[in-house]
């Protein structure tokens, strides 16, 4: 019979199903096979809900950064619009155009949601608390994600409308070149930790990574941002200009499902900031009580997740040769200098030199190149006022 | 049974389960909500007006050839993952190696910028 | 028979009646979608293998980047290319014949050759492994760098293909 | 244990359907769709004889991400050439793209 030990409860309770379950005399393959599924089950079902309660606060909160009071009629602060919002969609009609690719139709928005879902595996809620602890982590979460790309070129496709087909192309083409940065600047967390297990990149965090590397955290929560295709950079479905984009036919729940997988991305990502540059479950008695862990893991997340509201609620939409600019001719090339400089850095600093010292010398040299960079942005953006200063004289007639 | 075998066993089963839930509610609202379709409802939409002409529009070439950027780089930076494991028992020439790799890589890019291809035109 | 060979067959029969839906669908998008689908079956395949990295980098590859760029040409040359037009040649049946033939001789000799086995043991983490064979001058260093440069060569080459001449003014 | 024969059974039958796929499609972007479905068939085999004759040394796998390498290189480049032809001569059907025949 398994050890009850309050900080460890979660895993108490499931060595304890396991052991009830095998002395009612079930095979033991079998029952692992149960542990997993319930563990999975109760995983899905708290990824899946989280996103009722985040869009209340979304709401809220862009209101407030807008000046207005945001749902307010339903419950007390309107928390339980989200319900009432569900019920509503759930009596709506799905329709379906003429025209359309009726499986692929379907399948697009479901098929959205399930890989974002499916990144929560390798998410570590605690020393002892882990979906599953791959040692391919980092690169299963890009793999996984990288499927919902298809998904919004799946809904695109089967609409049959020219909207949701520019809608996909822009998306496709968006996803696609954002994950070039995202994963230069995952290798950087990689490189620090000497493996690509998430529970390991946990670990290794003595210091946060985000002190060693600063540029590749900044990289990886922009070039997320641009994943998720929201405000800035929701050119993907930028309504003045193509309606809805990709999921324009999209009505009823299969709409709400392309909705919540949006919100469950902005929160998924949240997390994974959290995980990889912000030391994840650690804090202090962590080890002790891993129950604690999934606290800190929790409120590092809302935290980013604060900051990405934040950036929605106050850039404007950025054009569409922005974004491609953005991307290839700044993140790119950012985020292959700071590879550079983190792996010479880190080789030439004196091995004696550990911990927190080693970080802040890693955190100096990412500061010398930031501002190299501004520097270099400056002359840049001199030249060109220089260049299209008399250019509107001219134009005039 | 090993300890990879597991990891894989959650991951299949929670793929199974993050496909099945998501089409839960979609089943439901199809039985809940209402399904009266007509021809004017079901129409695409095309801002109140018929759809004009076909809707397989050609498209901008650009949006293609970020395409093909990407699936480049994308290979390179799988090369390089390994690389990035090892890198902590690695002595310094083999950083050096990694580092050539990343300087090809920078040099194509850099090549492109000035053929002008990353010009959104 | 044991779980594993139930698995495999399950993954087998998907990837085979997916592939074959591949090269007969009409409909090129539906084919690419199956495509999608039998590549998604072979990355669980080389998880049975205990390949977790080449499992990984399957998705990423195949399904993240080549799929979708196929997605995409289907749909930018899709104009004169409507579902009406032929989509297999006349002469199919005699690819068929040769298929099969292909598939008996590989299938006859494969399975006859008695392959010396190693011995069975615990695959664990490869892909330190395989970084530290990157960059060893004895082992994979050439071909690590000379894979750069094919890449090089194929990005280069195939964005002048697919940038549009400029009007020389 | 699956047997190391059935992998290769199966390494096989992808390779072929990916076989008569090139020959029988007509249209250039299935011929490429097909061709993936050969070199998926080369990789399965690789990694296959990997598990089972070499488990312990890294070549097989390096052999395998190699010809990744290489598929990817393929798709790049052939999916540029199409996009090529089909912008000058308006059509991806293979057999009315045969210039050089004369």
């Amino acid at each position: 019979m398994p050890e009850f030990s309050f900080g460890n409860i979660a895993v108490y309770a499931y060595d304890m199903i396991g052991w009830v379950l095998v002395s009612y005399g079930l095979d033991p393959k079998l029952v692992v096979i149960i542990q997993k599924f319930l563990a999975a089950f109760l995983l899905a079902n708290f990824a899946l809900l989280t996103p009722i309660f985040t869009i209340w606060l979304e709401r809220k909160i862009a209101a407030r950064f807008q000046d207005r009071l945001g749902p307010n009629r339903v419950g007390p602060y309107g928390l339980f619009q989200s319900f009432a919002d569900i019920l509503k969609l759930l009596t709506k009609e799905i329709i379906t155009p003429s025209g359309a690719d009726k499986v692929v139709y379907f399948v697009g928005p479901i098929l959205s949601v399930a890989p974002v879902l499916g990144i929560w595996v390798v998410i570590p809620f605690a020393s002892t608390m882990i979906g599953a602890n791959l040692n391919v982590g980092v690169l299963y979460s890009v793999a996984i994600g990288g499927i919902g790309t298809l998904a919004i070129m799946m809904g695109g496709w089967a609409s049959n409308n020219k909207y949701a087909l520019l809608g996909a192309f822009r998306a496709a083409s968006q996803l696609v070149s954002y994950e070039v940065p995202l994963i230069l600047a995952l290798l950087i967390p990689t490189m620090l930790a000497g493996s690509m297990g998430m529970q390991d990149i946990v670990l290794a965090q003595g210091t946060w990574f985000v002190v060693y590397a600063p540029i590749a955290a900044a990289i990886f929560l922009v070039s997320s941002l641009a994943e998720i295709g929201r405000a800035p950079f929701d050119i993907l479905e930028a309504e003045s200009e193509i309606v809805a984009g990709y999921h324009v036919e999209y009505s009823g729940f299969l709409f709400a499902i392309w909705q919540l997988g949006e919100f469950l991305h902005a929160f998924t990502i949240s997390a994974l900031v959290s995980v990889l540059f912000l030391g994840g479950w650690r804090g202090p008695l962590a080890d002790l009580y891993p129950i604690l862990g999934i606290v800190y893991l929790l409120a590092k997340t809302y935290f980013v997740y604060f900051i990405t509201m934040w950036i929605r609620a106050t850039v404007p939409r950025i054009r569409i040769d922005q974004m491609n600019n953005l991307n290839w001719k700044f993140l790119v090339p950012l985020a292959l200098a700071a590879l550079v400089l983190v792996a010479l850095v880190d080789k030439l600093l004196p091995a004696s030199l550990a911990g927190s010292a080693r970080a802040w010398a890693h955190f100096a040299s990412n500061v010398v190149l930031m501002a190299i960079v501004f520097g270099m942005l400056r002359t840049e953006s001199r030249r060109l006022q220089n260049l299209s200063a008399p250019a509107p004289v001219a134009a005039a007639h | 049974m090993s300890m990879t075998d597991s990891n894989w066993l959650f991951v299949s089963l929670f793929i199974a389960i993050a496909l099945v839930f998501p089409a839960v509610p979609v089943v439901a609202a199809r039985i809940l909500g209402p399904h009266r379709p007509n021809a004017l409802k079901n129409e695409t939409f095309e801002c109140g007006m018929q759809t004009v002409g076909d809707s397989w529009v050609q498209f901008k070439i650009q949006y293609y050839i970020f395409g093909l950027l990407f699936l480049v780089f994308d290979v390179e930076s799988i090369f390089l993952f390994p690389w990035a494991v090892a890198y902590q028992q690695m002595a310094l020439f083999a950083v050096f190696e990694g580092l050539v790799f990343i300087l090809l890589l920078t040099g194509g890019l850099v090549y492109l910028w000035r053929k002008g291809a990353l010009e959104w035109v | 028979m044991s779980a594993q060979q139930i698995v495999f067959l399950v993954t087998a029969g998907v990837i085979v009646i997916s592939a074959a839906l591949v090269v007969t669908v009409r409909n090129l998008i539906h084919a690419s979608l199956w495509l999608v689908i039998t590549l998604f079956a072979v990355a669980a395949i080389y998880v049975q293998l205990e390949a977790d990295f080449l499992a990984v980098v399957q998705v990423i590859l195949y399904i993240g980047a080549i799929s979708i760029l196929i997605i995409f040409s289907v749909m930018l040359t899709r104009r004169v290319m409507a579902d009406t037009g032929p989509q297999r040649i006349p002469q199919w049946p005699l690819a068929a014949v040769l298929a099969l033939l292909v598939f008996g001789g590989l299938a006859y000799l494969l399975v006859q050759v008695p392959w010396p086995l190693a011995p069975n043991v615990d695959v664990s983490d490869t892909v330190l492994a395989l970084g530290e064979a990157f960059v060893d001058p004895n082992r994979y260093v050439i071909p690590f760098e000379v894979a750069t440069v094919l890449l090089l060569v194929a990005l280069v080459g195939s964005i002048s293909l697919a940038l549009p001449e400029r009007e020389s003014d | 244990m699956v047997p190391l024969s059935w992998y290769l059974v199966l390494a096989a039958l992808l390779f072929s359907i990916g076989i008569y796929g090139v020959l029988a499609r007509a249209n250039a972007i299935g011929i490429l769709m097909a061709l993936e479905l050969m070199l998926n068939g080369v990789i399965l085999n690789i990694v296959a004889f990997w598990r089972y004759r070499g488990p312990t040394q890294v070549s097989g796998q390096m052999f395998a991400i190699i010809v990744f390498a290489v598929a990817a290189a393929e798709a790049a480049v052939g999916l540029a050439l199409i996009i090529s032809i089909y912008r000058r001569r308006g059509t991806v059907v293979a057999e009315d793209v045969s210039l050089l025949k004369w």
